[in-house]
């Protein structure tokens, strides 16, 4: 029983990256969406999972907040910003999709071997956890750098955050979880109605499209 | 004695929760500022009380050698800055650059801000120290971003996203920091707490401790703005409202480097974590040689005084970096003294700008000619900034250069090489700004010039004599820091 | 006693300067602020002799509860403190009587008053620290007060960037003075000079420390090539400030060097004194060739303060090598020579310097090529400035020759050291010596006979008025002391023993008791000179000679034009100018120097337009030093700027790679 | 008594000076003349031109002012004074103990820097050239006068004058090649200082080559008389310099007794004559060289004496 339940845990930490790689291979827009949407999924089920077996009640406001705002609202918001701003449906990455997966495979490995040292008693599955949340936030912010794309750098950062719950939860008995996912729910909300509000078409980086380039400081 | 101290550690909480409900209701902007004022005061009162009694630490709050005397210094400078905004807010709204519904805005997140840094400062739980980072960060981004000029939103856009890349890596750090005490120390609040943190970190897994500290160091790095994660700070300071700059440089920047500090204590208590010195040291120094050269082509006075905090913060994480008693003695003063230099050189420029109507340098010319008091303000503040004597910068510049050369020689060269530089770089402007043919507008400003010189005469004051006790709660804290 | 009367004159100076901050506008003030200097600088003066001339006292020290908090700020008075108190307070003195009646000229009182007492006081408190902190919290002080009175006439073009370009430097020194006593200290931070001194350093350690120092303090005291400042700044100041600084901040700092290579250094090796001498051969030479370059009169000044810090390196540089021979009466001797000329600079540097003051004043120029004739106009500015020529020129019977003649009694001693390179290095900078020596005579043969002698050659100079009495005043107590000093030197060389004793253990004989006032530094076998029988004779047969052809040959004397050669009244443009007087010396010289080159360009046949000689001159220890390092500093600074103009994704990525490599490093590092 | 007689050879030697050295001075002119094949003037014409030149009035120029008047004098004591502190037929002099070569050789410098003033103070460019030259042609002579007086006191161990006269007379000194360079050096840098040719022509008043000549342009009457003694004076005191140092033969040590005088006396004057001879010849045999290429010629004598200097340092190891 016992190992199985750990063994579940630990699926759903594996189906995570592999989500995340799925989001990096992804190069539209929409497909983008969905995929995201799915990341979200499987969080909220491992946190759901983490509520079960750590029998902790308010993992599970953590696991609805994840489902409702990051599976549903979120990707819907988002559809519906790049319907009405019209951004190119397709996305501009740096670099060819391929390195990117192979630039995330070596962070993988990066994540995997700098868990190594920890001892075991730091929990028997918070090593493969933290490595697996790890990769996870590197991957997220692989994309982030390797989109040239507004939303997909979002989706980005919102990954990241899904690896931050990942390990929050799987830290078992941490307190004051939910409240940091509530904090974190609102930092993402607001980088969203941010993109919506300043009207950022392509990139991060331009507030407006004639304030392109003009407005960076100063370029002596 | 320990209930005062707990009711006025909550008081420090509390006032300016209060006060941000007050100040978001109100509509009359004269009676708004003033109230702001009152609000900051009381706070600082409430603070002042802590020298003298101290909490016992409760799973939440903790008053400890290492954060009274920031406490105190965060609710000074948020007192002073409240009353150098007063003035400078009403020039605002003479020129219709902010409306008094913005005020409104603004107050109440200046009120915000004030109780994230005190919680953050307090907070006996790395978490809510966490929370109350976020928090911090999230109002300054909505201030930088009040003018809403397209150069005001891309700065406060570009801090935004940073600064949360920023905090999501902390938070990863903090968790990390969790699981490693948590097999000590057990589940619960107490895997949490700073006071058992420092005493049981002995025992604590040392390859999670690393792991937490890279991340801890670059999450509130990025905070802090060391270089290369420190994009977001000069725009964030030469965009927003004056008032907000001299709060970034003198306090926020302080804060996150405060919780760096509680982490380092952590790793230094643990024999088996690898020592934080060489990657603060590296990252300092980067800092300082990167921001001392970038002052040169600076052509907008705020942002020049943002890149010199970037340096400011490089010297004080190099020192810490460097530890032993007198280089942590020293960057612990180091932080106080460049809070108040700092906030005092944006308050002399926020009205400078004013006058002038301008934050381009070239056309800021001979002000100790046009406007003796603000001049010669500046003047003082630039050379207490670069570290001429008789300053409280001096004497800590001092300290580390010289308790670095004796162990390291190449590394106090590369710090004294870039202090030289930045110093070239400050003076060159200060000589263009202050002296010389004036040039522009000549208009008297109604400034409030005394809480520049408040801060001054403290630093200057601090510079040929320390108190006893600040002395000796800062060694303890240096012997903390390892 | 002393020591405690010493602090609270520096107390008092700091608080009138603070006071006058409120208020520095109109005369009163003026007269307050330098009546108040006057008297302090006179009781500290007083008190620093006292402290000096009673034999055999032990060392007095303080200790005040500011400063660093564990340490305390302390302060020592010795020999050697004393004798630099003395020439500070002297020069302080002087300039604060030259000020009561210069002051008033001021334009901007309120730029100057606040900071001019501040200035004295920071110079006391450097000569009196005894703990590192200290030293360099006034060091530095001093600097930045001195800047302040620098920038008083910011308005006026290139003042600014003089007083940039100074505070650059002086921060430079500054920091490495800090390096070097940092070095000192140790990592414990045993800060206190007694710590030092109770525990040497290792060699390489001191080695260290000594170039440090010699970057530091040689910065200060101007010692090619760290000289660049001091002739953009020194002449930028109100001119009694320019006294000071030439006169006595550049003593201070050597003051400075003195303390820590002979006192806190522990035992000398002979090669440190190689490095020392050469570098004062050199800037002696150089700077006396810089000087006659100049034509603008106190930047002239300021070139000779660079010559004869270097003439003061070299009595240094040979007492250092003398102490490591463990030659200690030979080394006494070449500290005393330097000693003495520290003192006789300062009294004839001062002097000098009002005197330009002084025509400053009366025609508001001080390029000479506008100036000439004032013999007539301002006769006791004249007479003054006359004898500081003579003195600064080392002529006898002036205070000058008697230290360079101490000074070439050290050199000749030499022969002894046993290091063969001492032996090629010392009669070769004797050589140099010697040259600088004569170039300055021709200096100020031009300075002298270009600014007061011949007609004028401006309205301003026709019209020139004598200056005030209070000025007269100051000028002609320091030619007299110059006089004094060069007649009687046995006293002041007497006066120096206690500091040779202190330092090296070992003392010069005692001159005053010898008969006619000798002076004898070795043997009376071997070199004497005595300066009063010169005087007495030279005055004595001047006079009878006058006398007797006045009395049996004619006295008889007709005023009318010049013959010149039988050319009719020529316009005074004719005349030599600072340049043109300077011309064969640069070219001897200046083709070497400065890769001087004379360019003339003649106008065609049956062109009218006047031919024009023009001369290039290149600095080249600024093209060969200062201009790459600011090409380097711009250079990155434009690279590095490009970071400002990055996109988010870019800086992102910059967290990114640092996270990835700390992650690496946290990987590898097991 | 030793102390009154040392006083009666001072007072001698001073007066001797004063009295032969115009005699000198018409001594290399006559014989310069003869060299010539011509007859020349008397041997006595330089005290009748000076007795004459007292005699009338001075006319000075407007602009002159009292320094102008003073400096002859002054130019005049000085050199005097440095005369009465070489040793002429007598070492032990009782003045000696008040300067010794270095301070001798400041004094001349004393000399010439007055008389430099003097050259500018009227404000003619004829003045100007004079001073400025003196004083470049001063900055090589002086140096490399010092570097001789380096290797003499580094020889004798002393800068004393009559110690080493009396150095070089005693027995211990045998021939050196430094003793020979700084003899050379000091030659070159007597006719640099005395304004002989080739550096410059006493007797020219060719504007252009002009040097000791034209600083005392506007000199007249006493004034002049006064400056012309003084120049012969100095042309004295560089021969008895010479004398006393490298022929020091027949100098009388103190005390010794007027026979030693006698000899002494006699032997100066054979030297003066011999020297008078040589110089003559010399000029009369040499051409006048450009201003510029008396650089040149004087850092000859200038690395001459360091030369001699450098040996030395480098030979004694006590």
């Amino acid at each position: 029983m016992d190992r199985f339940v750990l063994d579940v845990a630990h699926l759903f930490a594996g189906g995570l990256v592999l989500v995340s790689f799925l989001l990096l291979y992804q190069d539209r827009m929409f497909g983008l969406l969905n995929t995201f949407a799915l990341h979200a999924l499987v969080v909220s089920l491992s946190v759901a999972w983490q509520a079960y077996i750590q029998a902790a009640p308010h993992l599970y406001i953590t696991a609805a907040i994840a489902l409702i705002v990051k599976a549903i609202i979120i990707p819907v918001a988002l559809h519906r910003i790049i319907v009405h701003l019209g951004i190119h449906r397709t996305i501009e990455t740096v670099g060819g999709i391929g390195q990117t997966m192979l630039a995330g495979i070596a962070l993988v490995a990066l994540s995997i071997l700098v868990m190594l040292p920890i001892t075991a008693e730091a929990g028997t599955l918070a090593r493969e956890d933290l490595a697996f949340s790890l990769s996870v936030i590197l991957l997220g912010l692989l994309m982030m750098i390797s989109r040239r794309n507004a939303v997909s750098q979002v989706i980005g950062f919102m990954s990241i955050e899904n690896g931050l719950i990942l390990a929050a939860t799987a830290a078992k008995g941490m307190p004051l979880v939910v409240e940091i996912s509530v904090a974190f729910s609102i930092l993402v909300a607001l980088i969203v109605i941010g993109i919506f509000l300043f009207r950022i078409r392509e990139r991060f980086d331009t507030v407006d499209v004639h304030a392109l380039e003009r407005f960076r400081g100063e370029r002596a | 004695m320990n209930s005062l101290g707990l009711t006025l550690a909550r008081a420090i909480l509390v006032i300016p929760v209060i006060s941000a409900g007050l100040l978001a209701l109100f509509p009359d902007d004269r009676f708004t500022a003033r109230v702001n004022v009152l609000g900051t005061l009381l706070t600082f009162l409430a603070s002042t009380g802590l020298f003298f009694v101290r909490p016992e630490p409760s799973p939440f709050l903790i008053v400890d050698d290492v954060n009274v005397v920031f406490i105190v210094l965060t609710t000074f400078v948020g007192f002073t800055t409240s009353v150098f905004s007063g003035s400078y807010i009403a020039h605002e709204l003479e020129h219709g650059r902010l409306t008094p519904v913005y005020l409104r805005f603004y107050h109440a997140m200046y009120q915000t801000l004030m109780f994230a840094m005190n919680l953050a400062l307090l907070a006996n739980n790395v978490g809510l120290m966490w929370v109350a980072v976020e928090l911090a960060t999230l109002t300054t981004v909505l201030m930088v971003g009040i003018y809403r000029t397209p150069a005001a939103l891309e700065a406060a856009w570009k801090y935004f996203i940073l600064g949360s890349v920023g905090i999501a890596l902390a938070l990863f750090g903090t968790i990390l920091v969790y699981l490693a005490a948590r097999s000590v120390v057990g589940e619960g609040l107490d895997a949490m707490a700073w006071n058992v943190l420092v005493t049981r970190a002995a025992a604590f897994d040392p390859a999670l401790l690393n792991l937490a500290f890279v991340f801890l160091l670059l999450g509130y790095g990025t905070k802090v703005g060391l270089a290369p994660l420190h994009a977001w700070l000069p725009d964030a300071h030469a965009e927003g409202p004056t008032p907000i700059s001299a709060v970034l440089s003198g306090l926020l920047l302080n804060v996150a480097l405060f919780a760096v500090l509680r982490f380092k204590m952590v790793m230094s208590a643990n024999p088996g974590a690898l020592a934080p010195g060489p990657l603060m040291v590296s990252l300092g120094l980067v800092s300082v040689l990167f921001a001392a050269f970038m002052l040169y082509r600076r052509h907008d006075i705020k942002r020049m005084f943002a890149y010199s905090s970037i340096e400011h913060m490089g010297i004080v994480t190099f020192a810490f970096g460097m530890g032993g008693p007198l280089a942590n003695f020293a960057g612990l003063l180091h932080m106080t003294y460049h809070s108040l230099t700092k906030s005092a050189i944006f308050f002399s420029v926020g009205h400078i700008a004013q006058v002038k109507g301008t934050q381009a340098m070239a056309d800021i010319r001979g002000l100790t000619v046009s406007h003796p008091v603000l001049g010669w303000g500046l003047v003082l503040g630039v050379i207490t900034i670069v570290g001429l004597p008789p300053t409280g910068i001096f004497m800590s510049e001092f300290l580390i250069i010289t308790s670095t050369f004796a162990r390291q020689p190449a590394l106090a060269l590369a710090l004294a090489l870039g202090l030289l530089v930045a110093l070239g770089a400050l003076l060159l402007r200060l000589n263009g700004l202050a002296f010389g043919n004036p040039y522009g507008s000549e208009a008297r400003s109604k400034a409030s010039f005394a809480p520049m010189f408040a801060h001054l005469a403290l630093v200057l004051a601090a510079g040929i004599y320390l108190p006893p006790a600040l002395v000796s709660w800062f060694q303890h804290v240096a012997k903390l820091l390892g | 006693m002393a020591l405690t009367v010493l602090l609270s004159c520096c107390g008092v100076l700091l608080a009138t300067s603070l006071v006058v901050l409120a208020r520095a506008r109109g005369k009163a003030p003026t007269l307050v602020v330098y009546a108040i200097s006057l008297i302090t600088a006179t009781v500290a003066l007083a008190a620093a002799c006292f402290a000096l001339l009673d034999a055999g006292a032990a060392p007095q020290s303080a200790e005040l509860p500011i400063g660093l908090p564990w340490l305390g700020a302390h302060f020592r008075l010795d020999s050697l403190s004393a004798l630099f108190l003395i020439v500070a307070n002297f020069g302080s003195a002087m300039a604060s009587l030259y000020g009561l009646g210069y002051g008033l000229h001021e334009q901007t009182p309120g730029r100057v008053l606040p900071f001019f007492p501040a200035f004295l006081a920071g110079m006391n408190l450097v000569v009196l620290a005894d703990d590192a902190f200290t030293f360099l919290l006034t060091w530095e002080f001093m600097s930045l007060t001195s800047w302040a009175l620098v920038m008083a006439h910011h308005r006026q073009p290139d003042n600014a960037k003089a007083g940039y370009i100074y505070l650059l430097m002086a921060s430079l020194g500054t920091l490495s003075l800090l390096l070097a006593l940092g070095l000192l200290a140790g990592p414990s931070g045993a800060y206190s000079f007694d710590a030092i001194r109770s525990a040497p350093p290792s060699m390489g350690v001191a080695a260290a420390a000594l170039a440090l120092t010699l970057v530091g303090a040689g910065s200060k005291a101007g010692l090619v090539p760290l000289h660049v400042w001091l002739p953009l700044a020194h002449p930028a100041a109100p001119s009694h400030v320019s006294a000071l600084m030439s006169g006595v901040m550049t003593k201070v700092a050597v003051y400075g060097f003195v303390r820590i290579a002979f006192d806190l250094l522990g035992p000398a090796v002979w090669w440190w004194g190689a490095v020392v001498l050469s570098l004062g051969g050199i800037t002696a030479v150089l700077g006396v060739l810089y000087a006659l370059m100049q034509h603008d009169l106190k930047r002239l000044l300021a070139y000779h303060t660079v010559e004869n810090i270097g003439i003061i390196f070299i009595g240094l540089g040979l007492a250092l090598s003398f102490q490591a021979n463990d030659m200690r009466w030979a080394a006494a001797l070449a500290l005393s020579a330097a000693l003495l000329h520290v003192f006789n600079h300062s009294v004839f540097k001062s002097l000098l310097f009002f005197g330009s003051g002084a025509v400053l004043t009366a025609t508001g120029e001080r390029d000479m090529e506008r100036l000439g004739g004032l013999i007539h106009r301002m006769p006791l500015t004249a007479f003054a400035f006359l004898v500081g020529s003579t003195a600064i020129s080392a002529l006898p019977p002036f205070n000058g020759f008697v230290s360079e003649w101490l000074t070439f009694q050290a050199i000749l001693l030499s022969p002894r050291l046993p290091q063969w390179m001492m032996k090629f290095l010392v009669p070769a900078v004797g050589a140099l010596l010697a040259l600088s020596a004569a170039l300055a005579a021709g200096c100020f043969v031009k300075a002298f006979g270009v600014t007061f002698l011949g007609r004028a050659r401006s309205s301003a100079a026709r019209n020139a008025n004598e200056t005030d009495a209070f000025s007269l005043t100051a000028m002609f107590v320091l030619a007299l002391v110059c006089l004094i000093v060069g007649v009687v030197p046995g006293y002041f060389i007497d006066a120096l023993a206690p500091v040779a004793q202190q330092l090296l253990g070992a003392q010069l004989p005692e001159q005053r008791a010898l008969e006619w006032l000798t002076i004898v530094p070795i043997a009376q076998s071997r070199s004497s000179y005595n300066g009063l029988v010169l005087f007495v004779l030279i005055a004595a047969s001047a006079w009878l000679t006058a006398y007797v052809i006045h009395r049996w040959a004619s006295h008889a004397l007709r005023r009318s034009a010049a013959w010149d050669c039988g050319f009719p009244d020529a316009s005074p443009s004719t005349q030599y100018t600072a340049d043109s007087f300077a011309q064969p010396i640069r070219r001897v010289f200046g083709t070497l120097a400065f890769r001087a080159r004379e360019q003339v360009d003649m106008p065609a046949p049956g062109d009218t337009s006047p031919a024009r000689l023009h001369v290039h001159l290149h600095d080249l220890v600024w093209d060969a030093m200062y201009a790459p390092v600011s090409g380097v500093v711009g250079f990155t600074a434009d690279r590095l700027n490009n970071v400002q103009s990055w996109t988010i994704r870019a800086y992102l990525t910059l967290v990114f790679g640092a996270l990835v490599v700390l992650l690496m490093v946290l990987a590898l590092w097991h | 008594m030793a102390l009154i007689l040392d006083a009666l050879v001072q007072v001698a030697q001073l007066a001797l000076v004063l009295l032969i050295a115009p005699l000198l001075t018409g001594y290399v002119r006559k014989v310069k003349a003869h060299l010539l094949r011509r007859r020349g003037p008397p041997l006595l014409q330089p005290y009748r031109d000076l007795i004459k030149l007292m005699r009338k009035e001075v006319v000075l120029a407007e602009n002159a002012s009292w320094l102008f008047r003073v400096v002859p004098y002054l130019v005049f004591a000085v050199t005097l004074v440095a005369a009465a502190l070489v040793p002429t037929f007598a070492t032990g002099l009782v003045l000696s103990q008040a300067a010794d070569l270095i301070a001798i050789v400041a004094l001349l410098g004393s000399a010439r820097f007055a008389l430099a003033l003097a050259g500018l103070d009227i404000g003619t460019s004829f003045g100007g050239i004079g001073s400025s030259r003196e004083m470049m042609i001063a900055s090589l002579a002086e140096p490399a006068m010092l570097m001789v007086v380096f290797t003499l006191s580094l020889l004798a161990g002393s800068t004393q004058l009559s110690s080493v006269s009396a150095f070089l007379h005693g027995p211990e000194v045998g021939l050196r090649v430094s003793l020979a360079m700084a003899l050379v050096a000091l030659i070159m840098v007597g006719i640099a200082e005395n304004a002989r040719i080739p550096v410059d022509n006493p007797a020219t008043h060719l504007e252009l080559t002009m040097v000791h000549e034209a600083m005392i342009l506007e000199y007249s009457g006493r004034h002049l008389a006064v400056i012309e003694a003084a120049a012969s004076l100095k042309l004295l005191l560089y021969l008895s310099l010479i004398g006393c140092v490298f022929v020091p033969w027949g100098v009388a040590i103190a005390g010794q007794g007027f026979a030693a005088y006698a000899v002494g006396l006699v032997a100066y004057i054979a030297k003066l004559a011999a020297g008078g001879l040589l110089l003559a010849v010399f000029e009369t045999v040499t051409a006048k060289m450009r201003v510029f290429r008396v650089s040149d010629f004087l850092g000859a004598a200038l690395m001459l004496g360091l030369l001699a200097a450098l040996l030395l340092f480098v030979s004694q190891s006590v």
